[in-house]
């Protein structure tokens, strides 16, 4: 047996002191990790001016609607897309399926898996949306998981990403500690990574997310996964403030975002919402396009709403 | 926490302060004499440890080679899931929660996880695909007769990677007095590490006992079956410093290890099953155990430096070797265990295992639970 | 070879040599160091001795007695047939013979017999009722995994007292090179003493065990479920010279010491279930190892000379009690040690066992095997 | 705990090593138990004459023949026991069938069953037998298993087989060590209790047992169960002459006499033959009594023909 790897292996794998595992394993990601990275990129990005995407939330000067629509949900999914623009969207959340959603409620899931069996894959997904690109005048954040983006290799991915025209990406598998590569990657692709805060985030975590998230903050409005629920929960008001607080880029409310007044409630605490459940359940009940867009208009309606009766909206 | 670059804690950032509060709890626990104490009692009155180390004469004799094998099919519940989910279950005693989740394919950690939730006076959700659920009747019936609260799973493949994903988004609920029971070395960070900490017990048992055995004292070779992997963590931790060879047998349905590639699936980044496209894959293996298309991170780290090897077995090795073992030494092994065996059986007089080595094979479990399945395939 | 009235060697002229021939090699084999050292190791390294005693804190706090369980459901193939069986079988080996005769009822003592077969390399031939191949057929598998020949017999009620018969009746015909393997504390002479002696471990490992849990050292009362009675008589010969009183808990359709009268049955005599004209009557239990009419002769001494007392429970009291376990300890026990725990169950803060009483437990086996019968049960 | 009764049952149960278990076991034995009771049965024995049976066994001047029916085995059973003597036995042995009998082979576990199943019980087939008794002028001797004596306890089973007008007992699970209180009892009765011997007897028992056998002695032709076979075993022959040699009471060979050619063969080595499933089996065939008569017939003529060919017959 080689010394060398032998030492290493003991180090890392059998130590039965937490605290010599602990240095152990802090020594082999400084070596070795994707973490190693973070102070560089941390920097990169502090000095970095918004993207694009970050630049359509800042410039809205209305609540800001993200509503979500799962790609390859059906072979027309694009329609659903420019529904949600026509229909007031300041920006539009595309999900790529994923076979493990872990974050993902059972309307989400099921619309995941009607994609997949339908033979949905990243490329085809990505070239569909080309081919509507230049309809579409709001920026499109990607949100898939982590796994999709390990695959292909972070730059990669970012790339292929912006080849689409896709100018953020949000990743709910990848908290702060873990973005590794994928920080820089999409910086260098001019990609916006959108970070989540969630209730049970501390407010120095809050802060930390905050200044490192791009294109907006993702406040996850409820401990639980994605799915329409009866009323918005309690704490997604104070998450939401607590990251305006923060000073990162805007702050959208998502997860349990159902209707329009509980889009009203959310919106009067942050600078806008994620709809995803809602929408996406009505695609997966047959909704037509045009249906899709009056049911997002009926957010877009209320969201302004809010305005008209002086929420505040940065 | 990270093996190499593999491991890490790859969950929705509601889960973070979870995962942050039991590592901390975890550190803790592990350095007070009094909560170790309390485990090794639990582990002697309770699970029946230490387990036998068998020398298994007539096979020695057959294959020119001395096995050893070190009896998790002893242990309370019939595997060596239970080391695991005492640990567990006395953690989240001393945190204060009053609920076990757990994820459960074949039913194993299931069932061990009720057990040691009866016995904490804990609560117990169980986690189960739809389809595991119908193939493993026994095994639910014996988490509710546990009185555990089985959750079917109805989503994608209705399996254990369904159920791990469906435990995840429970969990976030439930964080503030449920505590998460992952069932192997796997998940996010620190479960693959104390997973493989409440399993060492396996290793450093075996250590002993080999000591007592051999003139060498150390085997050449330690052989194990990897699902998640966490009977062969355990096994190997005993031995990691030592010269032996270490050698994970997978199932060739469901090698992670040989046929996986980078990946991240239920908070973790190892080696995955997927497809071209990065969506993972499902697993086949006879043994329901090894039906999971990740691998424990500390795997993925210790087959990169090459300090243990990585083989494959056929379903069609497996059951000769079952059967082969119960006629020689009178033992049924359950079919996750027999893939160890079947290796051995294979590479004995081989460069892989020459003749008069000596090889430390763990048993993870007892075959009661597989046949039905068995005699199911007999009378086809 | 007698326990007062009790006992015997009712065999025919043809087995009488066969039965003088074993009782005069165990007579050897016991008093030689050699022949009980290798029994020990193989009860350590094989058979996973000694088996735990494990406090049942919660039962304990809830009854208002401190319980403890004897752990024989942690032994080698699930309960303490393997004693038995490993003892008689080296002896067999010690006697030159070439295979293993046993009767079987629910298949547990067959697949122990089978199993230890394995073990010496000896062919296994297992009696069993056509009526018990259907209703145990896992166990019927597990011997066939293990190499064993399974012989049904159809005579009679083709349960297990007419596979005693035929395997009796088998022997004469092959005790030049086959050893009857008696499964319980039964039969002739030498057996209910023999298989008393290889069952002996149980309740010296717990006297020890009790002297190291208890203030007092040594329970005040120790219980057992009896069928034919070997998991208790081994039990009991750890205990009967001390003070601790002595129950035997029958199932109420098997209860030969409580409704059976003095007859001869399988070479030996003892109290029988029988009907007004002598005819042996059927057992009926849910626990298809106390379904036997007879009972162990030593028992019916014992009992006779009132140093133990037998006690009865019924079926309506055994499965709440194997459930009351289950979810207070985290132990699936079988339903025939559930017996023991439903007579505690019931006799916790009576006179019988009072308040403040210490409770050894043996539970004989564990509760796998009865999953599927509860199943239908549960479902009905 | 009363320290008389520990004391008893450490010593009877506990004690580890067998010398010690032995001489307790001697003991207990000896103060409790029917076997008490041998030495003086023996002595009496001795000098008691000849009872019924045996008489009518010495005195046949041919080889005897002793054919068997289960009691009970039809309404009508009594009619084969009468078939018997019609066709020319010298004594008739009557089963009383029994749940477990150890020593039968499948045609006479077969008959037990049916007899039972019928509702056959002793004080039922006696009461038959009392019925016919008058047209008996052979002897009958009752087999049967040793839980049916106990059952009733000896003394009282034997006053019953006498009073029915039975003259000798045949119980195959009490070997001569095991006799107690039957053996006197039996003797108190004028009934003439059959010993068995078998091929693994060894010579010094086979004395014992010839010594104490009354009526006849039972050679066991095979080391195996009742019931038909294709040959009659070697060891038979050697037996028999051993247990001739022992000088008590007339030796028959029974078990696996299946032919009459093979009764002939027997009968050239010893005094007689038991002919039992071969005969039972015509019955569960629904052989008529008169069928049963032309088959022990047929016994009786191959039985004769041997003293005609000048076979030795005491």
């Amino acid at each position: 047996m080689p010394g060398a790897l032998e030492t290493t292996t003991r180090a890392a794998s059998e130590t039965a002191m937490p605290g010599a595992l602990e240095t152990t394993t802090r020594a082999a990601s400084e070596t070795a990790m994707p973490g190693a990275l973070e102070t560089t990129t941390r920097a990169a990005s502090e000095t970095a001016t918004p993207g694009a995407l970050e630049t359509a939330m800042r410039g809205a000067g209305r609540p800001r609607l993200v509503p979500y629509v799962t790609g390859g949900i059906t072979a027309d999914w694009t329609r659903y897309l420019l529904a949600c623009q026509a229909g007031g969207a300041d920006a539009v959340e595309l999900g790529l399926p994923f076979s493990d959603p872990m974050l993902d409620g059972v309307t989400i899931q099921r619309a995941s898996d009607q994609a997949l069996a339908r033979g949905a894959t990243v490329e085809k997904i990505l070239t569909d949306l080309t081919s509507v690109r230049d309809q579409l005048t709001v920026p499109v954040v990607v949100m898939t998981y982590a796994n999709l983006v390990v695959h292909a290799g972070a730059t990669a991915f970012c790339r292929r990403l912006a080849a689409a025209g896709v100018t953020g990406l949000i990743v709910p598998d990848l908290p702060v500690d873990e973005l590794g590569e994928l920080e820089p990657a999409a910086a260098r692709s001019g990609i916006d990574l959108v970070l989540l805060v969630a209730p049970s985030t501390p407010a120095a975590r809050i802060r930390q997310i905050c200044a490192r998230s791009r294109g907006f903050v993702y406040a996850v409005s409820t401990m639980g996964p994605t799915g329409e629920r009866d009323t918005l929960d309690g704490r997604a008001v104070v998450l939401a403030a607590n990251a305006r607080d923060a000073g990162g880029p805007p702050v959208l409310i998502g997860f349990g975002v159902s209707t329009p007044a509980q889009a009203a409630r959310a919106a009067g605490a942050a600078d806008g919402v994620v709809v995803a459940s809602a929408l996406v359940r009505e695609v997966l009940d047959g909704a037509t396009p045009e249906r899709l867009r009056q049911v997002v208009a009926g957010f877009r309606a209320a969201l302004d709403a809010t305005r008209l009766r002086g929420t505040t909206s940065r | 926490g990270r093996f190499g670059e593999f491991g890490g804690r790859y969950v929705p950032e509601s889960l973070v302060a979870a995962c942050a509060e039991v590592e901390e709890a975890f550190r803790e626990a592990w350095s007070d004499a009094s909560f170790r104490h309390r485990l090794e009692r639990l582990r002697a009155v309770h699970a029946g440890r230490p387990t036998a180390l068998t020398p298994a004469v007539n096979l020695s004799a057959e294959l020119g080679v001395t096995v050893l094998l070190k009896r998790e099919d002893l242990a309370h519940t019939g595997s060596h899931k239970i080391n695991n989910v005492l640990g567990q279950a006395l953690l989240a005693h001393r945190m204060g929660r009053r609920r076990l989740l757990a994820e459960t394919g074949a039913g194993q950690h299931g069932v061990a996880a009720a057990t040691a939730a009866a016995l904490f006076g804990l609560d117990a959700t169980v986690f189960m695909g739809e389809r595991d659920i119908e193939r493993q009747q026994l095994n639910v019936f014996r988490m509710t007769m546990l009185g555990a609260e089985i959750v079917p799973v109805r989503s994608g493949s209705r399996t254990l990677k369904d159920a791990c994903n469906e435990a995840m988004r429970h969990w976030v609920t439930a964080a503030h007095d449920s505590y998460y029971c992952v069932g192997s070395v796997m998940g996010p960070h620190p479960y693959p590490w104390m997973v493989r900490e409440f399993q060492r017990v396996i290793g450093e048992e075996a250590r002993a006992q080999c000591a007592a055995e051999l003139p060498t004292s150390v085997p050449t070779h330690v052989v194990a079956c990897v699902g998640g992997g966490s009977n062969a963590a355990g096994t190997f931790a005993g031995f990691v410093d030592t010269d032996a060879r270490l050698i994970g047998v997978e199932a060739a349905g469901g090698a992670a290890m040989t046929d996986g590639t980078a990946g991240i699936v239920h908070g973790y980044r190892s080696r995955v099953l997927q497809d071209e496209h990065g969506q993972v894959a499902e697993a086949h293996s006879i043994a329901a155990g090894l039906d999971y298309p990740g691998v424990g991170p500390e795997h993925a780290y210790l087959g990169d430096i090459r300090r243990a090897r990585y083989v494959t077995v056929t379903d069609d090795e497996v059951v000769p070797a079952l059967r082969r073992l119960a006629r020689t030494e009178g033992i049924l092994c359950a079919l996750e265990s027999a893939h160890a065996i079947a290796w051995v059986l294979r590479a004995a007089g081989t460069a892989d295992l020459p003749t008069g080595s000596t090889v430390l094979i763990t048993l993870s479990g007892r075959g009661d639970k597989d046949m039905p399945a068995l005699m199911a395939t007999a009378t086809r």
